[in-house]
């Protein structure tokens, strides 16, 4: 369907390009892309089939065009004047009897070539013109308006080998003593704990103190019980310390160790 | 009824057939950045248009598809059906391996079942995050056991049957037991003083799985 | 047919049935602006459905309506149909306007591919400047393919997805007059006579490269 409406469109432009073309030889030379660009729009005057085109007729044009430009005073690009060059050669082969001493390619090869050139160029500027004619997307046909995005989630799972398991166990097994499974709760003094005890103690004390005053009571007697104490004691006066609300300091080796309340 | 329309209206062309309108406005609403009104249709289509009655008809036909013709407002749009909302989500997975405390607490829930959360507290020496039982809960590997006859009836945690999945045991009881992992290299050589721990009674015999499970 | 995929992949769980796929391909295509590759469809629909005949399905369903299912290289997407583009004035995106050699640019890469920049400047006659090529880069129109075997490797470069979504192309094979241009031979990458260049055996026209090239 596109490509009937195509042929439509393309007969019309075709001619309005033929006219503009002639005009084009004359007064602008720079309107042509290079030299082959320049030989398919001589080969139309001819009005034949591509693959008629006579390539004598068309070099005796393109020379004839060359010619006028220089008349004319108009600086031509390299490649225009190299092709010129290469079709007076060309010419001269066409027209002259073959000479069967000669190496390379005979002139009828050359003509066939370029012909072919031509008529390559000539068949890509109609698949381009084609190609545009196209239905477009976002012209003739359209995407979805409000796509909606695709949610990348992201799903972590953990896992864990046996061996992963096993090790842990023996980790913690091996960290402290091993001990039959009792439950001895009661001789433990949290971290917690202790905290609970010292902060509403430590804003009173604003000269130094020794930790051990802080000690929860009934927790001095038994050696477990007052070593758990003793060692939550101290790390929540050192919480203490780190959160700014108290001084610590240690006189001595084994000397005691005091508190006070930090003031701002 | 869209003839109708048109004879009230005295177009000079007919309205296209309403099969046609429908078209029209099922290809306006998917390629539209916004919902649109009715108005907005109206304007955009062939004079005389029954867009309201295209609406419906195209609703219809929509009608348990993938893709709905909603209603938002004074205006239209089309959607995907919101069953299918999870076919809009691209998902990746990424393992992680599991946290040394997980670990831990996993290891003393599946070793000491059914232990409430103060008694991992008193294994692993340190306290156990809300966020640690949490996570185990979560992945179904610890479920909530009976709670304790002690004081507060604190409640306790299990393994769960996937978590044996997981790690290919039959039973919780199929654990290594602290033998095994001393043997195994595992545990320090230290012969535990006291007692023997109650796992290690029932541990025993589970030596053909034993070099199984260790080979994960 | 869907049954013998279940079978053959032995999935754990049956794939909805096929009406259910085929509203399941429906949403997602809906929902994206961009074509969606059969593979991704798969990664995203529950396992064991049979996306290409839920899309064959889809596709029927869609004929003649202002929708449409079309299938972009190994992608497919939904549309407008084409001729209801006068509506939609108010969505057109006002393109850039391509050069004539960007134009014709692109239509020697989308008929030659894979082609070489030397080749390009061979069948236009004049050299490729760089921000033609530059362009249809960046509109993602072209891309580079693989490189040439001939000596010095030139990069070669091939037409895009993009390329066949915007033009409404199902593949590079339907080009429009591809057929009749390779049988006259206007797609033959033909040396000059007496060129002794050292390719030339290796260089057969490039039409094996060509039917490759169409093939994927």
């Amino acid at each position: 369907m596109s490509e009937d409406l195509f042929e439509e469109d393309q007969t019309e432009p075709t001619r309005v390009a033929d006219r503009m073309a002639a005009e084009a030889l004359i007064v602008d030379v720079d309107g042509f892309e290079g030299p082959l660009d320049l030989l398919l729009t001589l080969s139309r005057t001819q009005k034949v089939d591509l693959r008629k085109v006579s390539v004598l007729q068309l070099a005796q044009q393109y020379l004839a065009f060359v010619e006028r430009a220089k008349q004319l005073r108009i600086e031509l690009a390299a490649d225009y004047l190299v092709m010129a060059a290469w079709l007076a050669f060309l010419k001269s082969r066409l027209l002259l009897p073959p000479d069967p001493t000669e190496e390379g390619p005979s002139g009828e090869e050359l003509a066939a070539h370029l012909a072919f050139q031509l008529e390559r160029l000539q068949a890509m500027r109609e698949q381009a013109a084609t190609l545009m004619a196209r239905d477009q997307l976002g012209r003739d046909f359209f995407a979805r308006g409000i796509p909606e995005d695709v949610m990348r989630v992201k799903r972590v799972t953990y896992t864990a080998t046996l061996l992963d398991l096993m090790q842990g166990y023996a980790r913690i097994r091996t960290k402290d003593e091993f001990r039959p499974y009792i439950m001895d709760r009661d001789a433990v003094f949290t971290l917690e704990q202790a905290l609970e005890r010292m902060r509403p103690l430590i804003g009173f004390a604003a000269t130094w103190t020794d930790i051990a005053t802080y000690l929860p009571e009934g927790f001095t007697s038994d050696p477990a019980r007052l070593r758990s104490a003793t060692a939550s004691t101290f790390a929540a006066s050192l919480e203490l310390v780190k959160e700014g609300k108290a001084e610590i300091r240690q006189e001595d080796t084994f000397a005691p160790i005091q508190v006070r309340r930090r003031d701002r | 009824m869209s003839q109708d329309t048109d004879e009230k209206e005295e177009t000079l062309f007919e309205a296209p057939p309403i099969a046609e309108q429908e078209r029209m406005c099922e290809a306006i609403l998917f390629a539209s950045a916004e919902p649109v009104t009715v108005k907005e249709m109206s304007a955009r289509m062939p004079h005389g248009c029954d867009v309201v009655e295209a609406l419906v008809h195209l609703r219809k036909r929509y009608e348990g598809r993938g893709v709905q013709v909603i209603k938002v407002g004074e205006a239209w749009a089309m959607r995907t059906a919101p069953d299918l909302g999870f076919l809009m989500q691209k998902e990746t997975v990424e393992t992680r391996k599991l946290s040394r405390a997980a670990i831990e607490t996993l290891a003393i829930v599946a070793y000491h079942q059914p232990v409430t959360r103060a008694e991992i507290e008193e294994i692993r020496g340190v306290s156990v995050s809300r966020g640690t039982v949490d996570q185990l809960l979560e992945m179904e590997w610890i479920r909530f056991g009976r709670r304790k006859m002690t004081p507060g009836r604190p409640v306790t945690f299990v393994v769960t049957q996937s978590f044996l999945d997981h790690f290919g045991l039959e039973s919780a009881r199929d654990l290594p037991g602290l033998k095994e992992l001393r043997s195994a290299g595992l545990l320090e050589n230290r012969p535990p003083p006291g007692a023997m721990s109650p796992d290690d009674d029932s541990e025993d015999g589970g030596d053909t799985d034993q070099s199984d499970m260790f080979e994960d």
